[in-house]
């Protein structure tokens, strides 16, 4: 009897656990709390009333039931089905209430990280005025509060393991708060309708254990693919588009030392370049780096006040494209990339010409 | 006043012939013909959209469309159509035009030229909107957020402006339904012997009336931002982004209630008719009709939960949110308490009127989650949000039109249609939508955001499910229309009241004569009042 | 809603068969310009809402926009008394065709239209000396005299207002152009006035904005 | 929206506004246009509000009473017209709810913040005074004009780039004096570049030298010489003209200047 029980708890475990995100913060865990809540309460109301629908259909079906009841109402029953769900109603309400109130107060000791949206990419400043892309470093286990604003239109920032979503908005700062417990990577949507690349618009928090933060604000680098994958699809590293490798694959690549490329294809991940750039010859707001490197291009040279030039995209084009990206636009394409230099170094920037001229 | 002689040529449908009779009608019936004829239009438009987007999100990358632009114009329409075109005007301005006067026992609505015109202003407005799908498509999102509405280069002021026409139509229909309601009711036709559609149309219409001038304005604000930079919803110039939101929501949220209200009204006025039972609680669920009414105009801010709007706003928000359910519960309860102990005939205006209660009970729980604002930071803008205004607009709505459809569609035309292949059409529609929809529930809370041309591998299972759910869903809606059709064509007579029911359009022939009734009907007692003979009439009883 | 009616052509028949009687059908009419009125006042209210926001958000804007005098209040002022006295016209052209005085009727509407009018052309010479400053709306605003930074949020309230205000007296003269037409064919009188009447109640409803957005706009810094 | 049916063959006589009545109730209005325009003489502070409203309010009554006669019509009527007011003022209500209780959430974050400007200011300068011109800087600004602007503004730097035929409003034309929204002082130019305007976006991002370099190339290409910083130009760009190295000095905290404008900037 005990074992079915357990049987049954273990099931439903299991279901919790494959439609909800990982909780990893203690907000996440009692945010799960009123969310099962309201998922049973539903399903009671649900059970009560669509089983009483089919009952009524078996049991008062014209062939069963000749001849129907003169019935105009019942006040009691009506009173009572008005009072009862108002109470739960505002048991809801309360419990929410009091669960938010924790989302949008945050300690006030908090390490605060400025996040700027633009489309479409997110970029991180930080206190000591280092600035990332793509990817938001944070200590674990200690509280943050992201201060967000947006340079264009609106965005919103959306961690659901975290359970906390703000919209980002042009002319004014909002914010949100977490303390996460657990190391690894956590997937970051852009979940307000920002344009063309609106889906491409996502980005990492990289949870750090106390020495890693350490090294990281000693400016070590942190190879983020040796870290743990979002714990809500252990199965996936994609925390990107276009990377849909699943571990078996990924393993590979993702043990031993990573070749030049492959670091590459990882950069133009984190530093949020997907966004506009496919690797697949599709056209989105700029080119695709399938087959560009090598090629002619028309481009508009801005050194020499916007003539129409032909290029031969070669490394130093790609170097140039990237710390200065309005000098030289390849035609038909909008001036709209963000200058990254300063934003990536000689090594990094060798990773992604390696990658681009992997893509033949 | 049972009814009447069906011995009868002359018809509104024969009454007059050649287009010109029809494109310069003042007769009711007509205008709600042409309206049910273009909307549908539409909905076969807004419906290839949808199935293009599910088809885009079959499998992550890009399957169908060439770059994400044209999914985003893609699911601009879907919504923009779907909302403007088809919803909001399916039921009050299609079905409610032919039958609130013939309920109300009048010859016609108060202002026969104004429905005309109402009539006309709605397919100006739909066809300028409708223009830009050849000119350059456009992008915003049916929601037409501020800044990004303002900076998208596409043609987006024609849309805005299609929208704004379009609701002027809509005010004219509120205003000329809610003095027909107040001015032309049969004798003896008391507010409280109003049948529950009419109660349900006449809640509408004030909704109508109060919120979609608000639209209007708001949309007028951003075309004028658009063309010249007023700046006021323009954070550049100074202006504030939320403002818009507050200002469009006032409108669209109640917007929902003109969707869903009309809906319940046709449940309540299905349900009793084939119970063979009086409606259980007439007062309690006219009641509920305007609470609902009028809790939508405070409730706005739940859409903004996590725009930026203040802490104290969202706390009032949410709690007037909560008010919603009641009476929207009550409603639902007392549906059920009318089947008890009924004598249930199982046509197909009744199955549909099942699956409404079937979907239409899972998108109201669904919408507690939403309206619970810390529940709602993590669901918003996700899948789950997507799922449930689908299960409340199209399980609820669409549903609620089908079965309000198949049981005026005898009046309309005098004809009855094949009954067993519209049961197959009913269930693929309910099986269809509730496989393409469900999934996405879990897509949300697992975190999937909405309005995504590309997805990660890891959503990939659940939007193959949607994905091939939507297809049974478009087959479903073929085979109904395809019957309808056949019908319209080869149909079988049916009498002046197949399903022996009581309200006042059932007491003349069908079609109906060109001023509706042979004589000016006498209203002696409620809409529902079936016992003795009248409990045992109805469809193959 | 006065083609609401299925007088219009009718002399002979004063009231659309739909209707019980010509009484019915008035109240009808009548109800449906009032419905009426209630969308324009919420259509309104969003401008007011709007001129709400920028009163609260940026105080000092009021006070630069009154401080440097970028309304005439003397105009504004002008404009009311012209308007009010449209207001009292229209009341008299209305209880004259109900009196059947058709003579007055014409009379007082035609006095109705020229106020109408005059309200146009001060407001004519408002905004040409606004554009020539270019003291525009929003982005438009490049005024030398004036350059802090929400004076142009101002203008776009003003300009919109004004300008949708504007148009309803625009669309209100056309109204009342047509009735003069009919009153000469004298098809008004004590059985059928539904016309005039509702007519009026439009052209009080514009008097009415006018009586709050002179305040708000020209006066309150 | 009570129930009017039996009522309609009732009252067929309708009411007829007496001529001297009209009279009255248009003098009222006229006398209470004077009292609004006179009290507004006065400064009562925020009573000369309250005042305008009372008095426009009695004039509208008097208007909905008499010249709109609803004095005399159907309840129903004066139900109905009053129900756009009630929602006018639930619209009005709750979106206040919002904007009135919006700065306590986030004011107290935004002092906190460090804006773009400020942020890369904070790496040192390799200038003494990049505020002030110099040839280096305007021949660095000259590279990075051209890199940086001319896809909008143009060589000339005439506002009439290639991307500038999308624009509206159009990019600003460098070699004109007109038009300037914030003005052509060298602190106003970086503060544009810092901030972004309209279509352009924020330059921020840029070491705050390059930003410098860029106001005094750009100042070369018209007549802008005349235009000069005081000292509080430059304090509100987060400059520190006493103390030496490239803006504010060493640690970032906002300069109070900056932190007033990101408060009135955030509503």
């Amino acid at each position: 009897m005990t074992k079915l029980m357990l049987c049954v708890f273990a099931m439903i475990q299991a279901a919790h656990a494959a439609t909800i995100p990982v909780a990893a913060t203690d907000l996440a865990n009692d945010w799960d709390g009123i969310y099962w809540f309201l998922v049973y309460l539903s399903l009671v109301f649900f059970v009560g009333i669509v089983g009483a629908m089919i009952f009524f259909v078996v049991k008062y079906r014209k062939e069963v039931n000749k001849k129907p009841k003169y019935i105009h109402g019942h006040t009691g029953l009506e009173i009572i089905w008005t009072v009862i769900p108002t109470i739960l109603l505002f048991v809801c309400f309360g419990w929410g209430w009091s669960v938010y109130k924790e989302m949008v107060h945050g300690p006030a000791d908090s390490m605060e990280v400025r996040v700027i949206g633009k489309q479409w990419l997110w970029q991180f400043v930080y206190k000591n005025g280092t600035t990332t892309i793509g990817d938001l470093y944070v200590p674990a286990n200690r509280p943050v509060k992201l201060i967000m604003s947006s340079e264009d239109v609106l965005h919103a920032f959306f961690i659901p393991n975290f359970r906390v979503k703000s919209d980002v908005v042009p002319g004014m700062y909002t914010s949100v708060w977490f303390e996460a417990k657990v190391p690894g990577i956590h997937q970051v949507y852009c979940t307000e309708y920002c344009g063309t690349s609106h889906s491409g618009m996502l980005a990492r928090v990289v949870v750090l254990s106390a020495e890693q933060w350490k090294d990281w604000l000693a400016g070590k680098k942190i190879d983020v693919d040796q870290l743990p994958a979002d714990p809500t699809f252990p199965g996936y590293r994609a925390n990107r588009l276009g990377e849909g490798l699943p571990e078996a694959q990924a393993s590979g690549q993702a043990g031993g030392q990573l070749s030049l490329a492959d670091k590459g294809k990882a950069l133009i991940s984190s530093k949020g370049c997907i966004a506009c750039h496919s690797s697949d010859g599709s056209k989105l707001v700029g080119p695709s780096y399938k087959g560009i490197y090598g090629k002619e291009e028309k481009v508009l040279d801005n050194s020499a006040g916007g003539k129409v030039v032909t290029v031969k995209i070669d490394d130093n084009y790609l170097r140039e494209s990237i710390e200065n990206p309005t000098a030289k636009v390849v035609e038909g394409f909008p001036p709209s990339m963000p200058p990254y230099k300063g934003l990536v170094n000689e090594e990094e920037i060798a990773a992604i010409i390696e990658y681009i001229k992997s893509l033949k | 006043m049972a009814n009447s002689s069906t011995a009868h040529g002359d018809n509104y449908l024969n009454h007059s012939h050649g287009l010109k009779s029809w494109l310069l009608t003042l007769d009711h019936k007509r205008i709600g013909l042409m309206y049910l004829f273009v909307i549908m239009a539409m909905f076969l438009m807004g419906g290839i959209f949808a199935l293009l987007v599910r088809w885009e999100l079959f499998a992550p990358g890009m399957q169908f469309f060439s770059s994400p632009n044209t999914y985003n114009q893609a699911f601009t329409y879907h919504g923009a159509i779907m909302v403007f075109m088809v919803v909001i005007p399916l039921i009050p301005a299609a079905i409610g035009n032919f039958v609130l006067p013939m309920q109300l026992g009048a010859k016609d609505v108060a202002f026969p030229r104004w429905n005309l015109v109402s009539y006309y202003v709605y397919l100006f407005g739909l066809l300028i909107a409708a223009s830009t799908l050849f000119i350059n498509k456009v992008d915003t999102g049916w929601t037409f957020y501020a800044p990004y509405s303002i900076r998208t280069g596409t043609s987006t002021t024609l849309v805005l402006l299609g929208a704004f026409i379009m609701g002027f139509s809509s005010i004219l229909t509120g205003l000329n339904f809610i003095v027909t309601i107040h001015k032309l009711r049969a004798p003896g036709l008391t507010w409280d012997r109003l049948p529950l559609f009419l109660w349900a149309i006449y809640a509408t219409s004030i909704v109508q009336v109060l919120a979609t001038p608000v639209l209007a304005i708001t949309l007028l604000l951003l075309i004028l931002e658009r063309t010249i930079g007023i700046g006021i919803f323009d954070p550049k110039l100074g202006g504030d982004p939320v403002l818009f939101q507050h200002f469009f929501w006032f409108y669209s949220h109640p917007a929902v209630y003109i969707m869903v209200l009309p809906a319940m009204g046709v449940i309540s006025d299905v349900i009793p008719t084939f119970s063979r039972k009086p409606i259980f609680g007439y007062k309690a669920i006219a009641a509920a009709t305007f609470g609902i009414a009028l809790v939508a105009f405070v409730v706005w801010g739940h859409h903004m939960f996590v725009s930026g709007q203040s802490e104290f706003a969202n706390f009032v928000f949410s709690f007037l949110t909560m008010l919603v359910a009641v009476p929207t519960g009550v409603k639902v309860f007392s549906w059920l308490a009318t089947m008890y102990k009924g004598s249930l005939r199982m046509d197909t205006p009744m199955l549909y009127a099942f699956g409404f209660l079937f979907v239409f009970t899972i998108g109201g729980l669904t919408g507690v989650f939403l309206a619970v604002v810390s529940v709602d930071v993590h669901l918003t803008a996700t899948y789950f949000v997507v799922a449930h205004f689908h299960y409340v607009m199209v399980g609820g709505t669409l549903l609620a039109f089908l079965a309000g459809l198949h049981y005026w569609f005898p009046k309309f035309c005098g004809k009855m249609y094949g009954e067993g292949t519209s049961k197959v059409g009913a269930w693929l529609i309910m099986i269809g939508f509730n496989v393409t929809f469900f999934p996405q529930f879990i897509l949300g809370v697992l975190g999937m955001p909405r309005r995504y041309a590309d997805y990660l591998p890891q959503f990939e299972q659940l939007n193959r499910i949607s994905t091939i759910g939507s297809w049974f869903l478009g087959v479903g809606f073929v085979i109904v229309g395809w019957n309808l059709a056949k019908a319209l064509k080869s149909g079988e007579k049916a009498g002046p009241n197949p399903w022996g029911a009581l309200t006042l359009e059932w007491q003349t022939p069908s079609p109906p004569p060109h001023e509706n009734f042979l004589k000016e009907p006498v209203v002696t007692e409620g809409p529902y009042e079936y016992r003795g003979e009248k409990a045992l009439m109805g469809s193959n009883a | 809603m006065a083609h609401g009616t299925g007088a219009v052509s009718h002399l002979d028949r004063h009231h659309a068969h739909h209707f019980k009687n010509g009484h019915e059908e008035f109240e009808a009419c009548k109800q449906g310009m009032w419905i009426f009125l209630v969308t324009e006042v919420l259509f309104f209210s969003g401008m007011f809402v709007a001129y709400a926001v920028l009163r609260v958000f940026y105080p000092d804007m009021m006070h630069d926009v009154h401080h440097h005098k970028i309304l005439d209040w003397r105009m504004g002022a002008l404009n009311t008394v012209v308007l009010i006295t449209s207001s009292w016209t229209m009341a008299r052209a209305v209880s004259s065709s109900q009196r059947g005085e058709q003579k007055n009727t014409v009379g007082f509407l035609w006095a109705t239209l020229l106020l109408a009018g005059v309200f146009l052309v001060v407001k004519y010479f408002e905004y040409s000396h606004k554009i020539h400053e270019h003291i525009l709306p929003g982005a438009q605003y490049a005024y030398e005299g004036l350059t802090t930074a929400k004076v142009p949020l101002f203008m776009s309230v003003y300009f919109v207002m004004t300008g949708i205000h504007g148009l309803h007296v625009v669309i209100g003269m056309g109204i009342i152009y047509y009735l003069i037409r009919r009153a000469k064919r004298n098809e008004f009188g004590p059985r059928y006035f539904t016309p005039v009447e509702i007519t009026g109640l439009y052209w009080h409803f514009v008097d009415l904005v006018w009586i709050y957005l002179f305040p708000l706009l020209y006066l309150v810094g | 929206m009570s129930d009017h049916h039996s009522e309609h063959h009732s009252d067929q006589q309708h009411h007829i506004l007496p001529n001297s009545m009209a009279a009255k109730i248009f003098g009222a209005l006229l006398v209470l246009t004077v009292i609004t325009v006179w009290v507004a003489q006065f400064d009562l502070g925020s009573l000369n509000f309250a005042v305008a409203m009372l008095v426009a309010s009695i004039k509208a009554t008097l208007v909905c009473l008499f010249f709109m006669g609803l004095k005399y019509d159907h309840k129903e009527n004066t139900v109905i017209f009053s129900t756009a007011f009630i929602f006018m003022t639930i619209f009005m209500i709750l979106t206040f709810g919002d904007l009135l209780t919006r700065g306590d959430v986030y004011v107290k974050d935004m002092n906190k913040i460090i804006p773009d400007g400020a942020v890369a200011a904070s790496t040192k300068s390799k200038y003494e005074k990049p505020w002030v011109g110099s040839t280096e800087l305007v021949a660095h600004g000259k590279e990075l004009f051209a890199a940086q602007c001319v896809t909008c503004h143009g060589a000339g730097g005439a506002g009439n780039g290639v991307a500038a035929a999308g624009l509206n409003p159009k990019p600003r034309n460098f070699t004109a004096a007109e038009g300037w929204k914030n003005g052509r002082k060298p602190s106003a130019i970086y503060g544009t570049l810092t901030k972004g305007l309209n279509a352009m976006p924020s330059f921020g991002s840029l070491p705050s030298d390059d930003r410098w370099a860029l106001v005094h190339y750009v100042r070369t290409l018209g007549p802008h010489e005349g235009e000069t910083d005081s000292n509080d130009d430059l304090k509100k760009v987060g400059v520190d003209p006493t103390g030496a190295g490239g803006g504010s000095s060493g640690e970032k905290q906002i300069p109070i200047g900056v932190a007033i404008d990101a408060i009135s900037e955030s509503k």
